[in-house]
Formats: structure tokens, sequence, C-alpha cells
């Protein structure tokens, strides 16, 4: 299995705590500015990358998935001619519902918000490293030096019911696992290709039917699923009319 | 009165009036306040000078242990001043098991936290669409170690709740007060 | 120049072959061990002495912290050697009870607090992990005040002092003992 990982990526998905993150990394290390044309110049290494992990049925978050949506919406529309500009308006509705895939220009908006978040943890974790290792020392008790104020006078007001309070709160923030959401759209790329392909199997369907899920997530593994079976030529696409509907068939039986 | 005068030009700039024979008082009254650490309030009541000179002598302490090459030293953390170790001395610590466990967060929450600092009171969702992936984890790490917790809730809808730091962001990180933590943000800011 | 060959010549017969460099380590450490304080044997292996040239290091320290005018010295006290405030400095910290505490209690001390009362006696490192956070400023508030104390150690490496709640505490409260204490914390958590 190693075999076929490719070692000079050492880059894993896992070494990365988003997409942002990712992304942050591939225009970084090509030495480039966070603008449009870096953006769509790392789109193929980012969807390489991505290709790598799901082919070592690795668990790739979906969002990684959703920026690399993103990333080939935007390498489409530049790659459109300009009079068919007004294509992107019905993709722009689906896809500002939720605000996962922008625009190339938000896109970049986002790097460079991310990065300066990036940069101010990196000096955060240098602080606590450094601060870390520091130790102080313990007061000295100060009763023996006090002639008004009584160790009783520091707990005014506070009955045993605020004690009560006070020790059930630590008790339960140690108990309790702070409520995390483990639902995570698991389904592959290649597991929605095989779906599809069985699908187109007993007839040709349109994009929209295919699409027809609500989810966000679901839209985009197709989108994906279906660009790779174009790609691998094992599909095709056929659009009669502009803003007719695609239509998807299987080539070859 | 050479020696003072010469100590004038050093002096003014630091400590305005002389307090050098409060030194040794002032180390000790630290030594004896350990971790809990003298307020500038504190200080400026028990040796009777003001609000004001209390930064001044407690950097010029500071001047005078670095001289003296002490392994502790007057810092102030998180609105307090108080003696704190160098990292000079931390394999010696290490070695007698004086010194805590480390308990580093990991980028996820660090990430989390400096969007929180940054943004506060800022709701899941927001973090969310900043880091570009889901931060609930992230959040109930911060949430459980009392470096965050809830201020309310955004209006909209499900009123979701919303987050800000607390006090013990300073302490974790030994920042010496929110100030020391916007500069720090401005610092980058101002970059691109 | 003077007197530093004074000095030399009360080095010699006190400590033998010359560890001055030590000094400022050896006073951090023991600056850190708090009331703990460090055994010959402790401060032998850490800086790779004899276990004879402890006390003759300490002693040679000690002189050096004279020299400096300190307010707070190394004393053997016990089985430790620890650093101890001088009764010089008494005034000072008489004046710091004075003044009023610079708030109330924490949170953060409040709960700390709670914890102790209920699972006293305990050390500061299972208060850390009930809390999940830090605890030593906390923890040096209650000490401070007069609110929990010191009660002995707990077995186990390092040995770790164990705290427990003064009787204050329970005066305020209007209890006669711990026991009584912990039983209404129990009544109370299991009604939760």
């Amino acid at each position: 299995m190693s075999d076929t990982f490719p070692l000079v990526y050492e880059v894993t998905l896992d070494a990365f705590s988003g997409p942002l993150d990712l992304l942050l990394h591939l225009i970084e290390q090509e030495e480039l500015d966070i603008h449009e044309i870096a953006i769509a110049k790392v789109t193929d290494q980012y969807l390489k990358l991505l290709q790598d992990s799901l082919g070592q049925h690795l668990d790739v978050a979906s969002e990684f998935i959703v920026m690399a949506a993103t990333l080939l919406a935007i390498k489409a529309r530049s790659l459109l001619p300009r009079s068919m500009d007004s294509f992107d308006e019905p993709l722009e509705d689906v896809y500002n519902e939720d605000d996962m895939v922008v625009s190339a220009t938000e896109l970049k908006e986002r790097l460079l918000e991310y990065r300066f978040i990036k940069q101010v943890s990196a000096i955060l974790q240098q602080h606590e490293g450094e601060y870390s290792d520091l130790v102080g020392r313990l007061p000295i008790p100060l009763t023996p030096y006090r002639e008004l104020v009584q160790a009783r006078d520091h707990l005014a007001g506070i009955d045993l019911s605020r004690m009560f309070q006070a020790l059930a709160t630590a008790l339960q923030r140690a108990a309790v696992e702070y409520k995390v959401d483990v639902v995570r759209d698991r389904e592959t790329i290649p597991q929605r290709m095989r779906k599809i392909e069985g699908q187109l199997r007993q007839a040709p369907r349109t994009l929209a039917s295919l699409l027809k899920s609500p989810s966000r997530r679901e839209i985009v593994t197709v989108f994906l699923a279906i660009l790779e079976l174009i790609k691998l030529n094992r599909v095709i696409c056929k659009q009669e009319e502009r803003f007719g509907d695609i239509w998807i068939e299987l080539l070859n039986k | 009165m050479d020696r003072t005068s010469e100590q004038v030009t050093v002096q003014t700039t630091m400590a305005g009036p002389f307090h050098e024979h409060l030194f040794p008082y002032l180390e000790g009254l630290l030594f004896a306040a350990g971790t809990e650490g003298l307020t500038d309030r504190q200080i400026a009541r028990v040796f009777d000078v003001s609000l004001e000179d209390v930064e001044p002598i407690c950097l010029h302490l500071l001047a005078e242990q670095k001289a003296q090459g002490r392994m502790f030293e007057v810092r102030r953390v998180a609105d307090a001043w108080q003696l704190i170790t160098l990292s000079e001395l931390s394999p010696y610590l290490r070695s007698l098991a004086l010194a805590p466990p480390p308990s580093a967060l990991s980028q996820a929450a660090l990430e989390t936290l400096a969007i929180i600092a940054y943004k506060q009171p800022i709701t899941r969702l927001d973090i969310e669409s900043i880091r570009g992936v889901k931060s609930e984890r992230a959040i109930g790490t911060l949430v459980s170690r009392g470096l965050i917790c809830e201020a309310g809730r955004a209006q909209g809808p499900g009123r979701p709740f919303l987050y800000q730091t607390t006090h013990d962001v300073l302490d974790h990180f030994g920042l010496a007060s929110m100030d020391e933590l916007r500069r720090l943000f401005e610092q980058f800011l101002n970059q691109e």
C-alpha cells in the first residue's frame, strides 16, 4: 500500500488543521502571494493531495472536499469565455446558500484572514511554550500579619449554596466531554462514483436529478464524482441547448 | 554624590524619584505574594508611592535582578506583578520535577482561541467560517480548560451561544495584560 | 575589589572548591521549591556535587544574600533548605495584610476552594485534573488569604503537598468539622 504512495509528498492532510491551512501551505511553498492566480496555480496540487488521501482511504474531513469543489469552480469559471459570464449566476445561487463555497476574491480574503489568525496563534504557541516551563512560588500566608481583616472576611457574602454551585460547575466540567459533533459525511468519492455508475446503467440521467439531495456535502460529493468519471472516460455529458438540462450517460458498455 | 548624579540620567527615564531603598522590600513582598502576585494598587499603597510610579519601580527592580544574574525575576502576568523563574532554570526544575507537566493546546484550539480573542464575542459558526472547518472539539477543549466561556446568545435563528476569552488566557500564555494581547494582533494586522 | 578578596578568604573555609556559579541556580531552585524546600540529597544530585558540599554551598549562598541585602535567605528547616523571609519585612507584610484584598474571590478561587473543601486533603495536581486548568494562582490566593493551608504530604513521586481548608472556613459556614462539610457536599451532589 505504501508503495503507491508518492514519497515526494511528505505532506498528508492530517498535518493541516483545515483546507485553508493546506491551501496556504501550498501557496507559501510556491512562494506565491495570495491572489487569484496563485489560487488557480495550486489547485492541481491541492486536488492531487486530496486524491492521494482518498485513494489511501484516509479519513478526509468533508471540508477538504468542499474546498476542492470551490477550487474547481473557480478554475472552471476562469476558463469560461467572457460572454458565458451569466452562466455563473445559477451556480452562485446554489453555492451561496452556504458560504463554504465562494468566489476567488472571497477565497483570497478568507486566506488572508486565516493567515493572520495563524500568525497570531503561532506567537501564542511560542508564548505558551516559553511560559509553561516557568514557575512561581506559593504565597506566604498573610494571616499572622493580619490584624483587622480575617480570613472570614474574604468569604463575606459567600454561603454554602454558592460553594455547592462552584463545586458542581467544576465537577460537571470534568465529567462531561463537551458535546462534540461526530456526524460527518463519510462517503468517499469512489463510493459515490460506483453508485452513480449503477444509476446510469439503468438509464441516462440529468445532472439535476443526480444533485437532488438538499445536503450541500452530498451535492459536492456528487459533483466531484461526476468530474472524476468524466476524466476517466466512463461517462459523457451532453447539453443540447444553452441552460438546458445536462444529460449524463455511460460510455462504452 | 558622583554615583547618584550618574544614576539620575538612567533613572529619570525609569523610576523618577529614587526608590532604590525599596527594592529589597519590594522583592521580599513579591516573594511573599508568590503566584498570587501584587497589583499596581497594592504596591502603591504599601510603599506609599503613586500608581504611575509602580511600573517604573518594578522595571528598575527587574534591571537590578538581571544585573545580579538572578534566576527569577519580576514580571507582569495577568495584571499582577510576580516573581517567576527564567527559562535557564527549566532543565534543573524538570530534573527535580518542580516544573508543571506541559499542557500545550492543539493547533486547532490555538487558532480557535486566537479568533475568539480577536472577534469576541463570536458564535461557533463564525469561528468555523474563518477556520474553514468544524470547531466544536476545539471550543470544547477551550471551555473545559477555562480559557473561554459563554457570553450570552446572539440574535437570529437558533440564538447561538457567543464565546469570549477569560482572564485565565493571560495566565496561560504569560501575557501581561489584555493590552499586550491586543498589541499582538496589531503587529500582524498592518502587514498586508 | 576589596570586598571580593575579603570574601575569598571566607569562601575557602566554607565551600572548598568554588561553586559560585551555582548560586543563582541554587537560589532559583529554592525559590521554586517554596515551603517544601530541597533536601541535601536533592541539591547534591541536581548539581552533581558531593553530599558534604551541600551545606557549605548553602551557607555561602546565605553569605552572598546577606551581602546583597536580600529580604529572604536560605535556612535549614527540619531536613530541607528553604528560602525564608526576614523579620525586617514584617512591617510591609502587615501593611499588605491590612490593605483590602485586590478583589473578591474569583470564580476560579471559589471553585478551587469548593473542590478542596469536598476532597480534602488533596494535592495541587488532583485539583488541576478536576478543574482541567492550572490552578497555581487560585491556590495561591486561597493560601495567602488564610482559607486553605498545607496538610502534610501525599505519598508518591515528589511527595507533593496536600491542602485542606482552615478552621476559619468552617467557622464562616458555622460548621463543626470537615466531615460535616463533606457530608453536606455529598448531600447536595446526590440531589442534582
